[in-house]
């Protein structure tokens, strides 16, 4: 099973990797916002699959923290940091 | 190659970019960035080495690093604010020696 | 293995399956508002059947209900950005995506 | 059992390949923006990395830290620095106005960079040629972890065995608030109404990350937890509230708000003092009250890192009243 779990989560990590690649071509400042997003939710799941395959009860908590704050940075993003004209760079 | 010599070396990777953009990048921004990433690398290096006594790591690297994250975050917050207030006096974001070159 | 560890396994496979399939539309979608639908309903169902598998590995009650909670905040989280994001976009005038 | 240490070692060096590539992109790319994302993300994924170094005291720091507090506040500054250059969306497509944004592979700069490499290089033999297994203080904390109050070892040594460390720590805190304050400005600011969503997102949110806090404070008496990370996520939630539009009342009194940010210091001041009195030594914590004493200590803590927290992302805070968009 711990051999399962493990696989699992590298699976995840890669496909969080390749996530990435959206944060580098954009084209619009949202898009990269949203791979920031995909890396929080696959994250916890990294997080809790690596609590299981390793039996510490601890990382639960830290896939918590994560979850309470990863709105944060988005909300920020929304509230502050979002430019007014960026539709003119959107290549579609 | 074991793996707190693998991140050790991620971090000596990480320090050195970081230190490499801090000297060439003009940005104020980027450079602040720069030393984030520099202090990451060191981080890594303390709770790497730390790792080395087995299944219990060593406590004490811990302990600075945690202390460390939080000093970072409100130095990076006074730099900041700083960099704004140049950019509200100057209209730039860069400093003085950097700008024409 | 038992009965439990084998119908844990498949959630956590379907879970990673939902994962890629968020990330493959992150990557795919034309516009914002597609990647957006992707990324916020593939990826919270992919953790839900993730923690549906996990649960079924735990003993204690507690930690299940933490690992709930933790689904929970996600969803809260996720559905909150989208309508965000879709929001401000409009606003933005980002045009949709046509054939 | 080779399986397993093959997926180990593929998720370890995924993990630190990818930081590697990220710092290196957040460094070098000319659009801003991006690079401010690219660093958001790194810090997400070195959170994992503390996770798989079986540093889960660092890595609750981490998350709380990285995930809430650094991003708010680049995005922030980012809008800030944005709103006062001519073309508005420069930052976000690249083109500011630097003159040697030095970006491309083709323009290394040799001087620093050969250095660099002669250094790193040097670094990297040192780690090499260091012991593959070394204890360091791990039995000394481990023998005097009955004496501390608590069992966590992190939290013994930052609040008992080297609590003057910690003392220092929240002093140079408060100074980073004071140099924030001293800058002035940054006190206007008129969120755009937060809308029906955010406003119930934030009023769920806060009452949980008070709880969590809470309940990390309570919790690193014997496992991952403390001062720092529950403080972080105090912090966290009073970015979240002053990013919906939410605003102090004006009838607490200024004075409420300096003492709060002043307790962990005065806390931590007045027990040394105490122990000194007592037990002959700065910080030094009798052993039958420790726990209790440290647990004070942290909620005094605990409350003035949330604060100061908070405070700092006030101040260094976007104005942009004079353009209320949209």
């Amino acid at each position: 099973m711990q051999t399962f779990y493990l696989a699992l989560a590298l699976f995840l990590l890669l496909s969080l990797v390749a996530g990435m690649w959206r944060i580098l071509r954009g084209p619009s400042a949202t898009d990269r916002m949203l791979a920031a997003q995909l890396f929080s939710t696959t994250a916890v799941a990294i997080l809790l699959l690596l609590a299981q395959a390793t039996g510490k009860p601890a990382f639960h908590d830290i896939a918590l923290v994560f979850a309470l704050l990863t709105a944060i940075t988005a909300v920020a993003f929304v509230q502050r940091a979002w430019p007014i004209k960026e539709d003119k760079h959107d290549d579609n | 190659m074991t793996t707190p010599i693998l991140y050790a070396l991620t971090g000596i990777g990480l320090f050195s970019l970081g230190l490499y953009s801090l000297i060439v990048q003009a940005h104020l921004l980027r450079k602040i960035l720069a030393i984030n990433i520099m202090g990451s690398g060191v981080f890594l290096v303390l709770i790497a080495l730390a790792k080395r006594s087995g299944e219990i790591p060593d406590p004490v690297p811990h302990a600075m690093v945690i202390t460390g994250i939080v000093v970072a975050v409100s130095a990076t917050a006074l730099a900041l604010s700083m960099m704004l207030k140049l950019n509200m006096e100057t209209h730039h974001a860069e400093l003085p020696d950097d700008q024409q070159g | 293995m038992t009965i439990i560890d084998y119908i844990s396994v498949i959630l956590l496979v379907a879970g990673a399956f939902f994962f890629l399939a968020g990330t493959l539309g992150l990557l795919r979608f034309p516009d914002v508002y597609t990647r957006l639908h992707a990324l916020t309903k593939a990826d919270n169902l992919g953790l839900g059947l993730t923690v549906t598998g996990l649960i079924l590995q735990l003993e204690s009650w507690l930690v299940a209900g933490k690992l709930l909670l933790i689904w929970i905040l996600i969803l809260l989280a996720g559905a909150s950005v989208a309508h965000l994001i879709a929001k401000g976009a409009l606003r933005r005038k980002v045009r949709l995506w046509k054939q | 059992m080779e399986t397993i240490n093959l997926l180990i070692w593929s998720l370890d060096s995924l993990l630190g390949l990818s930081l590697l590539w990220l710092a290196w992109r957040a460094l070098t790319t000319p659009d801003l923006f991006k690079a401010v994302v690219l660093f958001i993300a790194f810090g997400l994924l070195i959170t994992l990395v503390w996770v798989r170094l079986d540093a889960p005291d660092v890595a609750l720091a981490e998350a709380a830290i990285g995930a809430g507090l650094t991003g708010a506040l680049l995005l922030s500054a980012l809008a800030r620095l944005d709103s006062t250059h001519s073309d508005p969306a420069s930052v976000y497509s690249g083109k500011t106005r630097v003159n040697n944004e030095s970006a491309g592979p083709e323009s290394i700069h040799w001087w620093p960079f050969s250095l660099l490499v002669l250094v790193s290089s040097g670094l990297g033999f040192i780690i090499l040629s260091m012991p593959v297994a070394f204890m360091g203080l791990s039995p000394e904390v481990s023998d005097q972890l009955a004496n501390s109050g608590v069992e966590n070892p992190v939290t013994a040594v930052l609040l008992n065995f080297r609590a003057y460390d910690t003392l220092l720590e929240m002093v140079v805190l408060l100074i980073a608030l004071l140099g924030v304050w001293s800058l002035g400005g940054g006190v206007k600011h008129k969120e755009p109404f937060p809308g029906t969503v955010l406003d119930i997102l934030t009023r769920l949110l806060t009452p949980v990350l008070i709880l969590v806090s809470a309940y990390l404070l309570w919790v690193g008496a014997h496992a991952p937890g403390g001062a720092f990370q529950a403080g972080s996520v105090l912090g966290a939630a009073g970015v979240l509230l002053m990013l919906s539009g939410w605003q102090l009342q004006m009838n607490i009194p200024v004075l409420l708000i300096r003492l709060i940010l002043l307790a962990g210091p005065f806390a931590f001041i007045a027990m040394a003092v105490i122990t000194i009195m007592i037990e002959g030594q700065l910080l030094q914590f009798p052993v039958a009250q420790a726990g209790l004493l440290i647990l004070l200590l942290e909620t005094f803590a605990t409350l003035s890192i949330g604060a100061t927290l908070a405070a700092l992302f006030l101040g260094g805070q976007t104005w942009k009243n004079d353009e209320e968009s949209l």
